[in-house]
């Protein structure tokens, strides 16, 4: 078990540049997000991802679109890194019948069969296990792909993701944790849930192999991943990322630095010294990189009015659904 | 008296049970923000120090079971669980453990032990949310279950379950935190497996639950303006409930609404129903009427959210179906 | 026709979907033990390998999980748990997670899943090894339930629940194990959702829920030598559950008689003692009779379960009170 | 973390002598039972603690009256050890009114309340997160007791042991977790559950300090829990203890070696002649002393006795005691 990966491959601009246009798009996303918050628009409880992108665009793009992605409550980055469509994310974030999940699950129920999200729900953990059964079906299957669990530093207090890491590596499943470490669960600061600072070790016991990430760097994100991905197509099993971020705005909503009316305390500015967007535009300038955010404006701006356009489902079908008609194909 | 909103009564209960118990506690997720339990929990901590109301890590199966634990070892906990979704974690410690230790240890021990939980009905929080589950635990010997509608039950019910050397679960409805009632300063108990009467009727016998409950209330006034007169039954004790009462007031009326907030198939509304239907056999003109959720998760979109969640509205349809009068006139519930 | 026990039937059931589909894999406690399933699973991980039949280490809730996610990315898994009590470890991903998942994204995405938990009716294994919790779980929507009381039934629902894109518990219980039954060797589906007519008859309807089941057809046989004609009724999916053909009888009958292995308040029977009183309601002579369990848990000494579990003879004697014939004659059922 | 506690105290012949007698009762009452349940007259299930008697011993020697003790379905021998009586635990097999749960219970659910037995229960790990909640008890009342939780290898794999060990690292809770590691869960031997062979580091990642302690060696045992209840009492917090041994009988029933059908890999032999009992007689003969089992068996044919002539239950009285009509003092 390693601290901080000292890996760092050399990484091309192109591939810079990308990483880029998803983080700023994510930023954007839950800046628009927010403002839907605050002006009453979206009402259902939305969890924004603002300052923690470097680690959905790190580890998503070591994925192919096969790969598979588990979420949960703060999942809108995820999505889009993954390539989840945005207006759909708007859509579903307004209860529109053309949203991701028809309108029926909101903020924290995010899907995109196609680009590998089978669901994101808000039950802490809830779907850290389901990644584990995931890496099962391409384990039997004899399919290199691999299932990514997103998670937060709380999460780590369920049982059941000790369970999880357990099956995961008696198994050898094709799974990776990565456990984005926020400092805060809620309104509650690490040191007020666990003793000691090292949820990199996380996995140690159950002989998961942990290594702890600077998660606001998105190179050091991608390399960790990249290697942990690896691990997972040779059939070497899962590994744990403890990826060490800061959440700008509050546990939910759209108030900076306020979570669920409780003060933090006052990390937020040092943390937006790290800002990692800040911190990659500072190096692709270095590289003499041109960047443009207007076309990642206007997208924006294109797919909310396609949200707001968008027709609410149609009166009295809301009992449709409860069970499926026939399982999808992922 | 007093008036107090329901959140304030909860409130009060608990800080006079911690007041007059050093062996009372409260162990949970979101006792530090007044956001999780609103104002029913607010600034608890700074009132009794953070050693007894304990913010907890998000686990919640261990955490339920240190309560019973604790309460088995002599204290008096409360736990509670921001919402009934997230306490399906501890179904364990409760169902497995708390509900069942007396009978095992055959009496010589019980667990006296408040395990509290928010149904957190509406606000586009959608399925994994907002799940109203007391039938569940209903279901459950060895559990008792309160699910208190006024501010008044809502600290008279937490005295009383705190007075009980059992198991109880209190289930409040955040729906209900802003709604008022005259709620006594002293400390009372309002007994458990006792119903509140809040309107006598002779027409058709009204029996609602939780949020429901109140519901009945608001209908209750919009058929009396049709010329009917309903008799409103408070359930305020899902286990044991107050079967004497309700069948009572089913033998005069003849008719019976039962308002749940839970789904329907196999919830409380079926215990209720099935009970008055065979207790009351002789004295009853119409089939009783179940006014529940559709057995269908909640929907996310508040659009969808106001045609799943019945009110006085469905209970007003359901209270003239009984009487055999058509729903063209008063639909404005 | 081939007769086999019903764990035999269940065993046969597995090895046949094992070898028509390469998705289906199973995953639970006791799969390599022939204790735990008994003959139900003996030796599958032989004919199939243990990389499709996996004995798990103790962890219902990350195991079901598992098993979940496993649906969702394409496999047909069975999660299997020898006891019900032990399931409630893994309530989250059961009812929180597979339960909802269709609904929370509009019907995109099924988990077809089968979870398979047992109930183990006596044997001194008190309290928490012997629950019958399929109450529980018919309260939820997005949740099928099949409970099969014959042969037949256990392999044709297994097959049915492996078809069904939704999640499906499939609950048998151990007392049945030995029973036997025609069986046929071809693979056959029996609908969930439909109950099964076990004898035709006049007076009063039996409906029977898995063990229960089992008991009525005995209590007929026994009502009949006394003069009653009872139409037995073996209800074998709980979620949904035939309304229509129930109805239909008891609609003929006037009388019925509600069987039901797990406990009384809100349990199955109470959902379906509401459903005939408000369906039936011209017709019902007589209040439904409910036998049930006590709200009680399970005792351990043998000559407690004696007296706790219902059988044969409490199904008469409800049959005989809704005819108002006095339990006088023929008590030995 | 350390492997292996060196320590080693000597002690007093008298020490020596107590063990030898509690270790002696426990086996000579797990054959009587053994023989009930061959002969059909104990029919609840009956799970042996033959070959594991020196860890109850040497865990309850270093505790007292007033401590709690919380076990699971293998507890006849910590109930003994911490001084439940024998006959109302044989007649509670039995399923008698005398039995110590009033004959509710059977084998799996005993209590003890006067010698700091609240209820075993079999449910794995049902009451390792119940001993931490005394623990805390103890704790907030300020009194100087300590909770110990026993339970087996297999129950390291619930989710909620884990989240029990932080909670009760998180509050410093004096509570010590008695991993009785025999090897087996059930059928299922430890490399079919788990990677490593490493259970002493359960607790680390929460900070919850662990030892490896040879199970079958009484006073290794009383060190390693000497110091773990010491470390309690004086208000710094859990310990784990991982005490090696094996049971010799099959997982449920009297069968030798046979578990639930399953043959175990031929350890029995081995494990036989690590016979913690054979072992301190060899000390205790060396010290001169004089071992005499004779009051011992007289005990067992006594307490049998009664256990078989008290009555069963009153008829019809099984519906009592759903509720308690008071909660028991402890
Ligand atoms: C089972 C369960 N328990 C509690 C909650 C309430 N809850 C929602 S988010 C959250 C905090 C999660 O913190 P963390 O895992 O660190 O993720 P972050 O919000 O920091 O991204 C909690 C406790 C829940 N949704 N599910
Ligand atoms: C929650 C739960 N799951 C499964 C079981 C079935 N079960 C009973 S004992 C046992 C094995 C426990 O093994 P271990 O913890 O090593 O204790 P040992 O029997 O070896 O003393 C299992 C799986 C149970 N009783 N409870
Ligand atoms: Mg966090
Ligand atoms: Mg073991």
């Amino acid at each position: 078990m390693t601290e901080t990966a000292p890996r760092r491959m050399e990484q091309p601009l192109a591939w810079l540049q990308r990483q880029w246009t998803t983080m700023v798009r994510i930023r954007r996303a839950e800046e628009a997000v927010a403002a839907l918050v605050e002006s009453g628009e979206a009402r259902c409880p939305c969890h924004l991802y603002i300052g923690q992108e470097a680690i959905a665009a790190g580890v998503c793009s070591a994925l192919e679109r096969t790969d598979t992605i588990w979420g949960g409550h703060r999942s809108h980055g995820h999505y889009l890194a993954k390539g989840g469509p945005l207006a759909a994310m708007f859509a579903e974030i307004l209860g529109k019948e053309t949203g991701c999940s028809g309108g029926r699950g909101g903020s924290m129920h995010l899907f995109a069969a196609g680009q590998g999200i089978l669901g994101t729900v808000p039950i802490v953990a809830g779907t850290v296990p389901l990644a584990v059964g995931a890496a099962m079906a391409y384990k039997m299957r004899g399919e290199a792909h691999a299932a990514v669990a997103f998670f937060g530093d709380g999460c780590v207090e369920e049982g059941h993701v000790h369970e999880s890491m357990n099956l995961a590596a008696l198994y050898r499943l094709p799974v990776v944790f990565v456990c984005e470490n926020n400092l805060y669960s809620s309104h509650m600061h690490w040191s007020e849930r666990r003793l000691a600072d090292h949820l990199h070790r996380a996995g140690e016991f159950h002989s998961v192999p942990g290594e702890r990430v600077d998660g606001n760097d998105v190179e050091a994100v991608f390399a960790a991943a990249s290697a942990a991905v690896s691990r997972a197509r040779a059939g070497e099993g899962p590994s744990f990322l403890e990826c060490r971020t800061f959440r700008w705005r509050g546990h939910v909503g759209a108030s900076m630095d306020l979570d669920v009316g409780v003060k933090r305390r006052g990390e937020l500015e040092e943390w937006m010294q790290k800002d990692p967007i800040a911190r990659l535009e500072v190096r692709l300038r270095a590289c003499g990189a041109v960047l443009d955010e207007r076309p990642i404006r206007e997208e924006m701006q294109d797919a909310l009015e396609a949200a707001r356009q968008a027709p609410f489902p149609a009166a009295g079908r809301f009992v449709e659904h409860v069970f499926a008609e026939a399982a999808c194909a992922s | 008296m007093r008036v107090l909103t329901y959140a304030a009564a909860i409130r009060e209960a608990h800080a006079q049970i911690l007041a007059a118990d050093p062996r009372a506690f409260v162990i949970g997720q979101g006792l530090w923000s007044p956001w999780y339990a609103g104002a029913s929990l607010e600034d608890l901590d700074r009132e009794f120090s953070r050693e007894r109301i304990i913010d907890s890590p998000v686990s919640e199966n261990a955490t339920t079971g240190l309560a019973v634990g604790a309460a088995l070892a002599g204290m008096r906990p409360i736990v509670f669980h921001p919402r009934l979704d997230f306490m399906l974690l501890a179904a364990d410690p409760i169902v497995n453990q708390a509900a069942n230790w007396a009978y095992l240890f055959g009496g010589r021990i019980g667990v006296p032990l408040v395990i509290r939980g928010v149904i957190n009905r509406g606000g586009e929080q959608g399925a994994q949310h907002s799940q109203a589950l007391h039938a569940m635990f209903m279901h459950v010997p060895g559990l008792k279950v309160v699910m208190p509608a006024a501010a008044y039950d809502a600290k008279g019910l937490l005295m009383a379950a705190m007075d009980d050397p059992n198991p109880v679960l209190y289930i409040d409805d955040r729906c209900l935190y802003e709604t008022t009632g005259a709620v006594p300063e002293a400390m009372f108990r309002v007994p458990i497996g006792k119903a509140a009467l809040r309107r006598s009727g002779r027409d058709v016998t009204l029996i609602g639950i939780s949020s429901m409950a109140a519901q009945c209330n608001r209908a209750a006034e919009t058929l009396s303006v049709e010329g009917i007169d309903a008799e409103v039954i408070d359930l305020r004790s899902l286990k044991p409930w107050d079967r004497d009462r309700v069948i009572e007031s089913v033998r005069k009326t003849g008719r019976a609404v039962v308002a749940d907030p839970g789904w329907r198939t196999a919830g409380a509304s079926a215990e209720i129903a099935a009970t008055i239907s065979a207790e009351a056999f002789h004295d009853l003109k119409e089939p009783v009427e179940r006014v529940t959720l559709p057995d269908c998760p909640a929907p996310t979109s508040r659009l969808e959210e106001g045609r799943y969640y019945a009110g006085a509205k469905e209970i007003c349809e359901s209270a003239r179906r009984v009487l055999g009068r058509g729903s063209a006139q008063g639909a404005a519930a």
